[in-house]
Formats: C-alpha cells, sequence, structure tokens
C-alpha cells in the first residue's frame, strides 16, 4: 500500500480531491466477512457470512434488529455497528413516539449517512469502519440500501459488501432482474448463491456459518409465529437448514470469481475485524 | 352592629357565614345532584320532564327517584340541585299555595306560586340549592317558569335545567315549535331528557313526564325506560350458614305471665 | 352600570393551571391458576361529560402480560407507551420478551422516577409468570406495588373490591361444614364475576359504563381454553407460536 | 379534582350582562334593551325581557343580578302601588327613581343591580334617571348601562343631539343597543324598547336576525395569508 | 501544483508562501471529478439538472438522488462529494426554517445563499475542518421571481442566468451562453438543460448516466417538483436525437 | 425548531380566546365546523378569524382556546410540513401522525406546566380511512365520531352524537351539513362566546376544502310576546 503526505488526517484533501482517510475506512469494510442483499416486490433479505475465532468461540454477530420493519446486516468494525444500530433503533422510537409511524427505511439510513459525513469533515474523528447493507419496508415497499462510511448511501436491487464481496455482486449483476417478481423461497437462493461466491476455494455455506435476515410474509420453510406478521427477523443455525437445502450445485467448472480487484488483503477467513486493523 | 335592624334586606347570617367560611369552618356540604328537568308549552298547556338518577357525588343514590314534585292539582314543579333543598322547598309552597287558595276561594295560580318561590329562595341568597322549572294551568293559561337558586325567573315557552341542561336545551333550540300537539310536545320532551340521561352523567335512568292542561294533569312515571338493568351472570344466594358466628344463644321471645288481681286501687 | 365589576362569573378563568385531571372508568385484574384476566371499560369522562365511549385502558404488551392504566388518560396513554419502548429495547438487547415479573419491578422504577411529579395513573398488571402460573401486580401512583390474587382500581374500586374480596378471598364466607372453598377459581367462573362486577359498577357509578374490554391471557398449553369456546365477541390477539395465550372479549354497557 | 366547573354554572348567580338605555326626548323617552341572561358564558336565557314596569308611564332597565334586580324591581312596584293608593295619583318618576335609589343604597354590599329608572310624569315630563352600582342617583338625558355600554361611550357621545323627536330616539336607542351587542358577549339576542309618552307605554321589537348592521370585519382575515393545500401539492405563497 | 509536498498545502488554516490556500484548491478538485449539474434561471422558473453517473447496475433508478429541496420554493443540486451535498443540504433547510420561524416569510434565495457562503467560509479557516468538496447550485423562485446562485468549496457565491458546475461545466456554459435564457419558458428550459446534460457526458465519453431534472415557476406553483415523468421522457428523446445531429 | 422555546415558566392563562369547534365523520371523509370569533373576555374582539387550519394535504386541525397559542401551533406544523416534503421520498404525514405529534407538543407543554392553552380537533382523510380526534392543553386524547371541544361538548354533542352514530358510512355531505348548521345555530343561541358566521373544512378524498364564511339564520319571532319575567303583562 502506498504512502502519501495526505492520508493521516481526514480533515486533508489530496491534490486530487480525494480523501484518502475515508477510502481507507472503505477498506474496513471490506476486512469484514461478506454480507449480501436482495429485495423483491414483497420482500427483503440479507445474508451474511458468520466468523468464528476459533473451535471454542462463537460464531459472531452479523445482523441487527431495528425494528420491526428494519434490518441490517454488517461488514467491518462490530463495534462501530454497535454505536450505529443503537443509533438507528432510537430513530425508529423516536419516530414512534413522536409520530405513531414506522420510519421510512430511507430517512433512517440517511440518518446514519450524515452522522458519518461529520466523521469525514471534522478534525479529532475517524470515519465509521463499517458497512450496513439495511433492508425495510414501508409504505412505498421493500427497500435495500447500503451505508458506507463515507456518508454515502444507494439504494439497490440487490448488493454485496465485505470480503470478495464483488464476486457476489458479478452473480447479483447476472440475475438481478429475476429478483423483482421471484418468490422468497427463490430470493433466498439467488441470495446464498451470491453469498457462496465470497467464500473461500474449500469452504462450503452451513448452518453455522450462514445467516438469513428478511422482511416480509412467512416462508413455507419458517415456523409460524412470526410477531408481527411479515416482521423483521433472523434466521439462523437449523432454521436456515431447509434454504440450505434449495440451492443448486455450482456449475462446474466454477467460474473462478475474479479476485476483488480493490481490496486490501484478503480476508484471512479467521479472526474478527479489530479496531487496529 | 346595632342590635336594631334597619328595614330591608337583612345580610347578617351571610355575613357571618362568609366569614366562618375564611376562618376555616367549613360549611357542612349537601349532596348537589345532577339532573336533567325540562319544560315546554304546547297548544293545549305544559309538558313537564325530569329524569331519575339521584347521584352522591359520583355514586347513583337512586336510579328511579322522582323529581316532578306537586304544588297543586294544576301545578308541578321539577327540582334539579340539592334534593331535600328542592322537597322541602315544593312541599313548603305546596302547602302555602293550599292555605292560599282556601283563603282567598279562588284557583291557584302558577304565578303565586313563582313568587313564593323566588321569594323563598331569594331570601336564602342561594343558600337554598334548588333550581326549579315550574308550570301549569290556570285560569290564566298555560304558564312556564324557572327559577334559580338565587332567586331570579325567567318566563319562557321551553326551559331546561340542571346539569343536563345544555343538552336538553340543544334539543329545544333545533327542534322545538310554537304551538305543537301533546303528543308532539312529550315527544321532544323525551328527546330533550333523553339527551339528558345520554350525554350527562349526571342524569341517568328513565324519563318521567307530567302533562297539564286545562282538563287535567296527567303524570307519565317512567314513561321511557331506555336503561333497563341486565340480567347478571351469576345467582349470588348464599348458602344458609355463610356468615359465621362466634357463640349462639337462643332466647324465647314468647313470654308468659300470670296476671293477678292486687288490691282496689288506692285512692286519696 | 359602573357594574364591569359585576361580572365576577363572567369569565370562567382558572387562575392556577393544573396539570391533572380525572377521566374516569375502572379497571380490575383477577389471577387463575394457569390464567389471568385484566378487563376495563372504555368510558372516558371528564367532570359531567362523557369524552367518548370507546378508549381503550387495557393494553396487551406481550404475549404474557397485560396492562391495565386508570385515572388520567393522558398520563397513562404516556405512560403505557415508554413501558412500551422499554419493553422493545429489552427484546433487542435479549431477543425475547421480558418476563412479567421483570416487568412490575420496570413499572415501579419508572413510576417512582417521577415521585415528584407523579403519573397520575393506577395501574395493574396480569399475566403469566415464567413457572407458568397466572399472576396480577397491581400499582399506587407512586410505585408502590404487590402481587396479589385479584385487584380492583379505578372510580368504582370502593364498589368493585369488596365484591371482589368476597367472592374471590371468600371473606366473611363461611365454607359448608365439611368443605373448602377452592384454592383457584375457574375461568368460566372468573369472567362471570367479571362482566358481573362491571355491570353492577355501571348501575351505581356515574363515570362506569360504555363497553367492556377483557383481556384474557393462557399459560401454555393451558386446559382453560374450553371455556373459552362459546365466548361470544372474543378474539386472539397471540403473536407467537407454541407460548402463552392473549385474547380479548368486548362487551356492551349500559350508556346512561 | 371534584366537578366544580359544572357546580360553578349550576350554582352561578345569573347575570344581566346586558347593554341597556334610556333617551329622553320632546315628548316623552325610550328605553331598550338586549336580552340576554347569562351563567358563566352559558346563555340562560336569550329572549330576555329587560325592561321592567314599576308602574303606568314609569320603567326601569335592569343590569346586574337577575336575582337581585328583580327582587328590588318587584320591591318598588309593590311600594309604588302603595304611593299611588295613598296619594291618589300617579307618582312622579324621582320619586320612583328615588325608591329604587334607597334600596341600592342601602344594600350596597348585597347586591349587584344597576338600573335606570325612565318615564314620564306631569311635573317634569320626560326623564331618565341612572342608578349605576353604589347606589348614586343621576339625572342624564340619556343614559346607558351594563357590561356592554363601556364600548359605546363614544359613539353616544358623538351621535347625540338635543332636540330628536321620537323615530330619531328609536333609531338611536337601536344603533346604540346594537353597536354594543355586536363587541360585549354577555349581550345579545333581540332588542326590545319602550317610547314612553303622555299617552301610552309602545313596545318595540328588534329580532335578533334584522339588527342594524355595521362593519363586521372581512369575510375571513384571521391569517395574513392561508395556503390551500386542497389540490394538488401544497404550493407557496408568494407575495406579490 | 508546484507546492505539492511542500507542507503549505496540508490544512485549510495555512497560506502558502504566494498567499494561496491549498486545501481549497484540492477540494475544488473534488467537485470537478463529479457528474455535472447545471441551472437554468429563465423567463418563469427555474431548471435544475443533474447528470448522475451510474457506478453500479444494481442501484435502483430514480431513487439515489442528487437534486433535493430545501424549502417549498428552494431546489438544490450539487456537484462533488455527494455526503457533503446532504449536509449542505440539511443547513439549507435549517436556515430556511430559521428565516421562516423569524419572519413568518418564505426565505428569499439571496438570504439564504448568504447564510451558506458564510457557512461554507467558515470550513475553510481552521486546522480542525476540511472544506467542502462541494460546489452548490440553488434555485428558486422567491417574491423576486426566479433566482439562481452558486456557492463554490470557497464560500464565495455569485447570482447567475445560467451555471454549471462539476466536469462538464465548461461545455456546459458554452452551451448555456448561446442560449436566450431570459426568453425561455421553463418547460423550454427543461429540453435545453436535457440536451446539455447529454452533450456534456457525451462529450466526456464516461460510463453509464441517469439524467435527474426539477423545476420551479409557474408550472408548478412555484413549488420546487421533479419534472413530470413525461416531460423529461420527451425531453430526453429530444436530447438523444439533438445528439444524433450535433455530431 | 425547539418546540419548548418559550422560557417563561409561569403559566398564563387565556386572552384571546375562540369557542367550540365541531367534527363529525360522515360517508365521504370528515367535516369540521368552527366560527370566526376571537374573545378578548367578553369582548368579541376579532370577528373575522379562521380557527380551522388546513395541515399538509390530508388534514386539517379546529382550535378553541387561547389563539395565540394556535398561532404557534399552526408555525411549527407548517415547518413540519415543509420538513416532511423537502425530504421529496414519497412519504408524507396523515392525520394520525399529526395528531400524534400534536399530542405529544401538548403533553410535553403540560409537563413543564406552560400548557398550550387550546382544545384541538384533528380530523382527515387518506389512504381511504377517516381519521378523527381531540388533544387539549393536557395532553388528554380520544377519538370517536363525533367530537366538539368547548361549549359545543355540552351543546353541540348530544346533537351529534344523535344524528350521526351508527350512520357514518350513511350519511351525505349534505345531510352533514345540515347537521353542522343545526348545532352551530344551537351554540350561537347559547353560547356568549360563539358568532353566526362560521367556516366549515371537509377533508375527504379530494383533499382538504375550506368553506367561505356562512351566516346562520335565526329565529326570534317567539319571543316577540314576551313581557317581564312574572307576573307583569306590559
Amino acid at each position: 500500500m502506498f504512502r502519501n503526505t495526505y492520508d493521516s488526517d481526514n480533515t486533508v484533501f489530496s491534490p486530487q480531491g480525494r480523501l484518502h482517510q475515508v477510502e481507507y475506512a472503505l477498506e474496513a469494510v471490506k476486512q469484514g466477512s461478506a454480507a449480501v442483499g436482495l429485495k423483491s416486490k414483497t420482500h427483503a433479505v440479507l445474508l451474511a457470512l458468520k466468523r468464528s475465532t476459533g473451535e471454542l468461540a462463537s460464531y459472531q454477530q452479523k445482523m441487527f434488529r431495528i425494528d420491526d420493519h428494519a434490518g441490517i446486516a454488517i461488514a467491518g468494525l462490530t463495534s462501530d455497528a454497535r454505536v450505529l444500530s443503537n443509533f438507528m433503533r432510537q430513530q425508529a422510537m423516536s419516530s414512534k413516539m413522536l409520530f405513531n409511524r414506522a420510519i421510512p427505511v430511507n430517512r433512517l439510513v440517511s440518518a446514519i449517512a450524515d452522522k458519518a459525513q461529520v466523521n469525514t469533515q471534522e478534525y479529532g474523528r475517524r470515519p465509521y469502519g463499517v458497512g450496513f447493507l439495511v433492508i425495510g419496508y414501508d409504505e412505498s415497499g421493500s427497500h435495500l440500501y447500503e451505508f458506507s462510511p463515507s456518508g454515502n448511501s444507494y439504494e439497490y436491487f440487490a448488493m454485496s459488501i465485505g470480503a470478495r464481496s464483488q464476486s457476489a455482486k458479478t452473480y447479483l449483476e447476472k440475475h438481478y432482474e429475476e429478483f423483482a417478481d421471484a418468490s422468497l423461497e427463490d430470493l433466498i437462493r439467488h441470495g446464498l448463491h451470491a453469498l457462496r461466491e465470497t467464500l473461500q476455494q474449500d469452504k462450503e455455506l452451513n448452518v453455522n456459518n450462514t445467516s438469513i435476515g428478511l422482511i416480509g410474509p412467512r416462508s413455507e420453510h419458517e415456523k409460524k409465529g412470526v410477531q408481527p406478521e411479515g416482521a423483521f427477523r433472523i434466521l439462523e443455525n437449523e432454521a436456515i437448514e431447509p434454504f440450505l437445502k434449495t440451492m443448486v450445485a455450482k456449475e462446474d467448472p466454477p467460474a473462478p470469481a475474479p479476485a476483488a480487484s480493490s481490496s486490501g488483503p484478503a480476508a484471512s477467513g479467521s479472526g474478527d475485524v479489530q479496531m487496529s486493523g | 352592629m346595632s342590635v336594631y335592624r334597619s328595614p330591608g334586606f337583612d345580610f347578617s347570617n351571610s355575613t357571618r357565614n362568609n366569614f366562618l367560611l375564611n376562618k376555616g369552618v367549613p360549611l357542612p356540604k349537601a349532596t348537589s345532584t345532577g339532573t336533567t328537568i325540562v319544560g315546554c308549552v304546547f297548544k293545549d298547556g305544559i309538558v313537564l320532564g325530569a329524569d331519575t338518577r339521584a347521584t352522591e357525588g359520583p355514586i347513583v343514590a337512586d336510579k328511579n327517584c322522582e323529581k316532578i314534585h306537586f304544588i297543586t292539582e294544576g301545578i308541578r314543579c321539577c327540582g334539579a340541585g340539592t334534593a331535600a333543598d328542592t322537597e322541602f322547598t315544593t312541599a313548603l309552597i305546596s302547602s302555602n299555595m293550599e292555605l292560599h287558595a282556601l283563603q282567598s276561594g279562588r284557583k291557584p295560580r302558577v304565578v303565586t306560586a313563582m313568587t313564593m318561590l323566588k321569594q323563598t329562595l331569594f331570601r336564602y341568597q342561594g343558600h337554598i340549592g334548588a333550581a326549579l322549572v315550574l308550570g301549569g294551568v290556570d285560569p290564566t293559561g298555560p304558564q312556564l317558569f324557572t327559577i334559580h337558586p338565587h332567586g331570579s325567573t325567567d318566563k319562557l315557552p321551553y326551559v331546561t335545567m340542571g346539569s343536563g341542561s345544555l343538552a336538553a336545551m340543544a334539543v329545544f333550540e333545533s327542534k322545538w315549535s310554537a304551538n305543537m300537539e301533546r303528543q308532539e310536545a312529550l315527544d321532544l320532551v323525551i328527546l330533550a331528557i333523553s339527551a339528558g340521561i345520554f350525554n350527562d352523567l349526571g342524569s341517568g335512568s328513565n324519563v318521567d313526564a307530567c302533562i297539564i292542561t286545562a282538563d287535567g294533569t296527567e303524570m307519565l312515571r317512567n314513561v321511557d325506560m331506555p336503561n333497563q338493568r341486565v340480567q347478571k351472570e351469576r345467582d349470588y344466594k348464599f348458602r344458609r350458614g355463610t356468615t359465621a358466628w362466634t357463640k349462639e344463644d337462643v332466647r324465647k321471645f314468647v313470654v308468659e305471665e300470670t296476671v293477678t288481681s292486687t288490691d282496689e286501687m288506692d285512692t286519696s | 352600570m359602573a357594574d364591569m365589576v359585576s361580572i365576577p362569573h363572567s369569565q370562567p378563568q382558572q387562575h392556577q393551571f393544573n396539570p391533572y385531571t380525572e377521566n374516569g372508568g375502572t379497571i380490575l385484574a383477577i389471577a387463575g391458576a394457569d390464567f389471568s384476566v385484566i378487563a376495563g371499560d372504555t368510558r372516558q369522562s371528564e367532570g359531567y361529560s362523557i369524552q367518548t365511549r370507546y378508549a381503550p385502558k387495557v393494553f396487551r404488551l406481550t404475549d404474557k402480560a397485560v396492562l391495565a392504566v386508570n385515572g388520567f388518560a393522558a398520563d397513562g396513554n404516556m405512560f403505557v407507551k415508554k413501558v412500551r419502548q422499554r419493553l422493545e429495547w429489552y427484546r433487542h438487547a435479549h431477543a425475547k420478551d421480558m418476563p412479567i415479573r421483570a416487568i412490575a419491578r420496570l413499572i415501579q422504577t419508572m413510576l417512582y422516577s417521577r415521585r415528584f411529579f407523579p403519573y397520575y395513573v393506577y395501574n395493574i398488571l396480569g399475566g403469566i409468570e415464567e413457572d407458568g402460573t397466572g399472576a396480577v401486580y397491581s400499582f399506587d401512583p407512586v410505585g408502590s406495588y404487590e402481587r396479589e390474587a385479584c385487584r380492583a382500581a379505578g372510580a368504582a374500586q370502593s364498589l368493585v373490591q369488596p365484591f371482589l374480596d368476597n367472592q374471590i378471598y371468600f371473606k366473611n364466607q363461611t365454607p359448608a361444614p365439611g368443605t373448602s372453598f377452592p384454592g383457584h377459581l375457574s375461568l368460566s367462573t372468573v369472567l362471570s364475576l367479571v362482566i358481573d362486577s362491571f355491570t353492577s359498577a355501571t348501575e351505581r357509578h356515574i363515570e362506569v359504563g360504555d363497553g367492556l374490554e377483557m383481556y384474557i391471557v393462557l399459560a401454555k398449553n393451558s386446559p382453560s381454553i374450553q371455556s373459552l369456546r362459546d365466548i361470544r365477541g372474543m378474539s386472539e390477539l397471540t403473536a407467537t407460536e407454541d407460548g402463552e395465550r392473549v385474547f380479548v372479549v368486548r362487551r356492551d354497557l349500559k350508556k346512561d | 379534582m371534584d366537578h366544580i366547573d359544572f357546580n360553578r354554572l349550576k350554582t352561578g348567580e345569573v347575570n344581566l350582562g346586558t347593554s341597556i338605555m334610556a333617551v329622553q326626548f320632546q315628548n316623552g323617552v325610550v328605553i331598550g334593551a338586549d336580552s340576554r341572561t347569562t351563567t358563566g358564558s352559558y346563555i340562560a336565557n336569550r329572549v330576555t325581557d329587560k325592561l321592567t314596569h314599576v308602574h303606568d308611564r314609569i320603567y326601569c332597565c335592569r343590569s346586574g343580578s337577575a336575582a337581585d334586580t328583580q327582587a328590588v324591581a318587584d320591591a318598588v312596584h309593590y311600594q309604588l302601588q302603595m304611593y299611588t293608593q295613598m296619594s291618589g295619583g300617579p307618582p312622579p318618576v324621582h320619586t320612583a327613581a328615588a325608591l329604587f335609589q334607597r334600596i341600592c343604597y342601602e344594600n350596597k354590599d348585597g347586591l349587584s343591580a344597576g338600573i335606570i329608572v325612565a318615564g314620564w310624569d306631569k311635573e317634569a315630563g320626560p326623564s331618565v334617571y341612572n342608578i349605576p352600582l353604589g347606589g348614586g342617583l343621576f339625572r342624564q338625558p340619556w343614559a346607558i348601562g351594563g357590561s356592554g355600554s363601556t364600548y359605546v361611550y363614544g359613539y353616544c357621545d358623538a351621535t347625540y343631539k338635543e332636540g330628536w323627536g321620537r323615530d330619531e330616539t328609536v333609531d338611536f336607542v337601536k344603533n346604540t343597543l346594537a353597536l354594543a351587542m355586536s363587541r360585549d358577549g354577555s349581550s345579545g339576542g333581540v332588542i326590545r324598547m319602550c317610547v314612553i309618552t303622555e299617552e301610552g307605554v309602545e313596545r318595540l321589537f328588534v329580532p335578533g336576525n334584522e339588527l342594524p348592521k355595521f362593519w363586521e370585519g372581512a369575510e375571513v382575515l384571521g391569517h395574513a395569508k392561508k395556503i390551500n393545500q386542497a389540490e394538488g401539492l401544497a404550493p407557496m405563497v408568494v407575495e406579490a | 501544483m508546484t507546492s505539492i509536498g511542500t507542507g503549505y498545502d496540508l490544512s485549510a488554516s495555512t497560506y502558502s508562501p504566494d498567499g494561496r490556500i491549498f486545501q481549497v484548491e484540492y477540494a475544488t478538485k473534488a467537485v470537478e471529478n463529479s457528474g455535472t449539474a447545471i441551472g437554468l434561471k429563465v423567463k418563469d422558473g427555474v431548471v435544475l439538472a443533474v447528470e448522475k453517473l451510474i457506478h453500479s447496475k444494481l442501484s435502483v433508478p430514480e431513487a439515489n438522488r442528487r437534486i433535493q429541496t430545501i424549502d417549498r420554493h428552494i431546489g438544490l443540486a450539487t456537484a462533488g462529494l455527494l455526503a457533503d451535498g446532504r449536509h449542505i443540504a440539511n443547513r439549507a433547510r435549517d436556515e430556511a426554517s430559521s428565516y421562516r420561524d423569524t419572519y413568518d416569510a418564505p426565505s428569499p434565495l439571496k438570504n439564504l445563499a448568504e447564510r451558506l457562503g458564510l457557512y461554507t467560509q467558515a470550513y475553510t479557516l481552521y486546522s480542525s475542518v476540511r472544506p467542502f468538496g462541494i460546489s452548490t447550485i440553488l434555485g428558486a423562485f422567491d417574491k423576486e421571481g426566479p433566482s439562481l446562485y452558486v456557492i463554490e468549496p470557497s464560500g464565495v457565491y455569485f447570482g447567475y442566468n445560467g451555471a454549471a458546475v462539476g466536469k462538464g461545466r465548461q461545455l456546459a456554459k458554452t452551451e448555456l451562453e448561446k442560449l436566450k435564457l431570459s426568453e425561455l419558458t421553463t418547460k423550454e428550459a427543461v429540453y435545453e438543460a436535457a440536451r446539455i446534460i447529454y452533450l456534456v457526458h457525451e462529450d466526456a465519453k464516461e460510463k453509464e448516466f441517469e439524467l435527474e431534472i426539477s423545476w420551479i415557476g409557474q408550472e408548478t406553483d412555484n413549488v420546487h417538483l421533479p419534472v413530470p415523468r413525461e416531460l423529461q421522457q420527451d425531453a430526453e428523446a429530444k436530447a438523444k436525437a439533438a445528439l444524433e445531429t450535433f455530431e | 425548531m425547539s418546540i419548548a422555546a418559550q422560557t417563561d415558566s409561569c403559566p398564563r392563562q387565556p386572552i384571546v380566546t375562540g369557542t367550540s369547534v365541531l367534527a363529525l365523520k360522515y360517508k365521504d371523509g370528515v367535516m369540521m365546523a368552527a366560527d370566526n370569533l376571537a374573545s378578548y373576555g367578553s369582548l368579541a374582539r376579532f370577528k373575522d378569524i379562521q380557527r380551522l387550519h388546513p395541515v399538509g394535504k390530508y388534514t386539517v386541525i379546529g382550535a378553541g382556546g387561547d389563539m395565540s397559542d394556535f398561532q404557534y401551533i399552526q408555525k411549527f406544523l407548517e415547518q413540519l410540513i415543509i420538513e416532511e416534503f423537502t425530504s421529496q421520498d414519497g412519504h408524507d404525514l396523515g392525520p394520525a401522525q399529526i395528531h400524534e405529534y400534536l399530542s405529544q407538543v401538548m403533553y410535553s407543554r403540560r409537563s413543564k406546566i406552560n400548557p398550550l392553552w387550546n382544545s384541538l380537533l384533528v380530523g382527515g382523510f387518506k389512504d381511504g380511512k377517516s381519521f378523527l380526534s381531540y388533544v387539549d392543553l393536557l395532553g388528554t386524547t380520544y377519538s370517536a365520531t363525533t367530537l366538539a371541544t368547548g361549549f359545543g361538548a355540552y351543546l353541540a354533542q348530544p346533537i351529534l352524537r344523535k344524528e350521526v352514530e351508527g350512520r357514518e358510512n350513511e350519511l351525505t355531505e349534505e345531510e352533514a351539513i345540515r347537521i353542522m348548521e343545526s348545532c352551530m345555530k344551537v351554540l350561537y343561541y347559547r353560547d356568549a362566546r360563539s358568532l353566526d358566521k362560521y367556516q366549515l373544512a371537509v377533508i375527504t378524498a379530494d383533499g382538504v376544502k375550506i368553506s367561505e364564511s356562512r351566516h346562520l339564520s335565526t329565529t326570534w319571532s317567539f319571543a316577540e310576546g314576551i313581557r317581564g319575567y312574572g307576573a307583569q303583562t306590559q
């Protein structure tokens, strides 16, 4: 990695008009394990790859519930994610308190994006080191947003963040036109396929390393008692087994995903991202 | 204060009471009853109406009390306010009216009752909490008045009083017309009282009405009963012996006596 | 007349702002062996006026806890909202519903935190404990609370509580020789007692009436479900599968 | 948290918030009054008759407490009847006014009554007396009273002329009362008037929907600019 | 950039020996890397248009807006760092709202431009912050009529009849200068704006883009709104056609 | 904008006041009525003020009580609506949300013992549903198919309940206007702080419409023959 005079501080523009500190923060996101998000007209789905620091350690938490109508998957610094997701929960609750209305998803995302922007402009702060995929459902339908430490947020049909996410993106770009009218089961299957692309050669998706978060009417594979009907929920462990079974084996020869071109050192596979990076 | 009374009004009692009140000696609080009472003139006479709820604070003391009081055969009076005051005042005036009629040998007039009432109430400066609707038919024709607790009166073709007076007045103001038929007037009065019953918590239960014409007086007790008590889910009869006792003591109340005659009464 | 001064009554001006009012109504709750019934009338009044004939006073918090609030309606509604937000944070943190005894303690803390500007609200919390038993917790406005088998609060408390004491605790009743009173009443008996409490309170208290809402919380797999089979005007509000169940029954009360 | 609000309304004294007036002219006097009686801001009677007969050619206009003024008027009415029987002729207006004043003055702490006495008698012709709250007695060519009167002193000062005939005087009374009623919430309803002359007493009645109209403001001003957000997206208002 | 590496260009609070503030100039670079934004002030309104570069085909069309609304009658378009753009828009809303609060009237654009100019300038004074990496076009219809301002990263602001910022600003300006702006209607201006954005984009041969266009004026009851879909589609069709004849 | 901007901690009393507001639900939506009077004590001070105020595209609020507080409320709601509009994201506030917000403001001000001295009705129509609710200076809220503030609660509500309850889905606009008219007339007859000039607001699927001022025609003829208060006959 090259070093220059203009990258030590977030309040300094490089002569090219770039903010290196912010760009480095974006790299922190790529250190985290991958998350995939995609939406249909009726559903929005998140899928994430969980890492474990070792045999004895539990798997990390990749998803957070924000409200009945919104949830997130994260890649990057988990502690930053906790701060931001707590903030999102506060926003959601204050909307309920003040207006008795589920906060529109785009505003939820804008709120953290605006918060993140400040950290790219003022001395003594660092940009957040985490990226989110946010799914939600509101009056205008289902949504998927990406939030990044630069303070940007975009709405997508499908997106992936984290280590090797480029491979997932490639898959999603190939298939995204099918998503709008896909059933929930198909949507999740696409998501799993995309997520699989981010795995290292010898790894497989299994009930331990995969999380699924979703919003929308219940799937036939889910147990009853979604509370309330269609609210955001996270499926883990045996609950995702039936979905994993729907996966289709990769066409051989597996089109080798181009190694994430701009990403730094490939995710090492173990070891959560630490603050010190 | 002079021992001699000046002629005219005497406010000394009122002054004393206010003094005591300011000293912190509270006057006993009489229960003020919420009520809806009304009266209205129609072609041939007067219809009076009242609800039948009596309250003590927020508690219903009587679910079917009578608020239309007898003054004379052709004059009746609905009372709102402190129950005791309305009952005693109307009873007093009823008695005086009878005496007055006997003495003068004429049919009693409504204005006479009205004047007696207002003078009584004015004398007590509002401390008799009676708000009255007085109506009747006398040789001068149908007459309808309200009398406020302080002793002011109003002469009007349709009147309401009590805590439900606004609800009832709303009905009159939107539906009353001059020269109504008997049935029309009765229906209107029932409607006005019902407005009180269902919108004013101080009023409730049933509708009483009284129709007074030159031909006579018809008291329609519970002319409408829109609030019947519902059947209870359970039967609350108690088994004999439910109430515990600590000791038993049976006494005979039939006492046998033997009467023995004594000597003749000793007179001196 | 120079009598502008003589109009002390023409301006109904309140000189001191009173931040409280009293909105009438009554609530009660009864705990059974494996169920709990929480009920309230739906009239909201102020003075002698009925503000509305339908304002709920009983609220489902979770599948195992229902809260009834009575007193100053604005405080009551705000309080329920705040309790619900605290429960939501608990759910964020623990991914499950807060147990009822924890909710009871939470409510105490929340009430006492306003010791010197209290919520003018009487709370009754009913539901199912973690051990599957029916529970009722009653609170005073500043947070004193205890677990009981039954409790009435609100405008007609003084009418209803003695009735419950007699019928639930069998106060002042001697059992027939050789028998004893049941430790727990059946759900159908309890429902009848609740309905009778409210129809009676409606007869004799001017601030009670219009409508009745009874919430019924059943423990997991409770056999009491049988009693609910032919209850009219009932709907289920349960949100989660295989757990406690919540039902609500709505009835009319007299409107005078 | 008792139910005071209603108790006050119930037991509160009944008030004649009132606009009353009397004006003398060449041959007689014109008296007039609105018809509103209130308890608090509830109108207990919207068609009250505040012009009270105390003798054949003497009337009073009542303002203040309804109960007090009725009691006072009844008492004076009684005393004037006694006077007539004893003296064998109708009382002068001044005598009636003096009786009113005596009661009002001697009971000034217990009464709330503002009374205008007016009428015609043989000695003085038409005359108007004002007996305001403390129980003073003031003869005036014209008098106004009641809570509504404060709004129309200026109008009366600016308008009144001596030497008017009956019709001009009636119009003056009617207009003055209408103006007072339109501004004073405690006054309103209809206008009742009496024209008292040697010949007799003529009753006049102006229903509430036929009161003289004066400036009443724009239809709706309220807000300098009202945004009508009815149609489509709310437009911004731009000043010309 | 002769002073790169001299150390005089590391902070907004440092002058170079020849009296320049390099950090502000670098911020301007950030603007020059971004898609073009233009504004046209015409006879009866204002049109704002943005060349929104699409960085992924997964993004939802029309969703990620770059033209924002500040008050009923004010629109804002930025070129440069997107997040900075939202920051300045939020500030602008606060300013507009506070004006309304105080004066019970909608803020004139001149006033708002001045407030934002001061705000932007404040970020060029201290080492503890960096300047905004954006140029902002403000358009409004206020009591003076149509109005258009541009605020630069340095905090300077000017009123314009036609304005262009971002990568293709030179060509866009040339095109704007050819127009008789004061004679155009807002509707005509929509067509011109679309044509210019298409032309500018074609010139740079960039990746995919999306035209975003809004207007304020008599057509919209002086409310800032996106141009109706049919009109935009028609304008885009005409713009594409013009492109062919242009070449 | 801070809602609690007022520093004055001592509760005042209402000065320039409006009286009742009435509202009912009918077939097509919600109708609201209020007269055009603002009183200063018993002085009928302003006779051309509007007490019905549109908020956004779906909502009308009507206010009794202190008019300066009402103007303050209008102002901050206007700011709220602009904030919502400037988001330009397809979301906007309906009557239920505006009522909730207003309730929070009213309640928080009462909790600071610095109330906004009003009784407010919030009526609206959005997404095919009518909405009607009340909130006052204490933060007390409630909903019903007919609502009335101030004297209207005593004088108009009985009529409204009788005429409307159970017929919300049948009542036509003409009938609703007739009912409102008769209630406003009763209020004009019996409320000493009312005026015979009023406005109607209708909120339906077509949006918000607030009428021009309407005048009440009243009846007084029966009173011509009334003499005195008792025995008097001339």
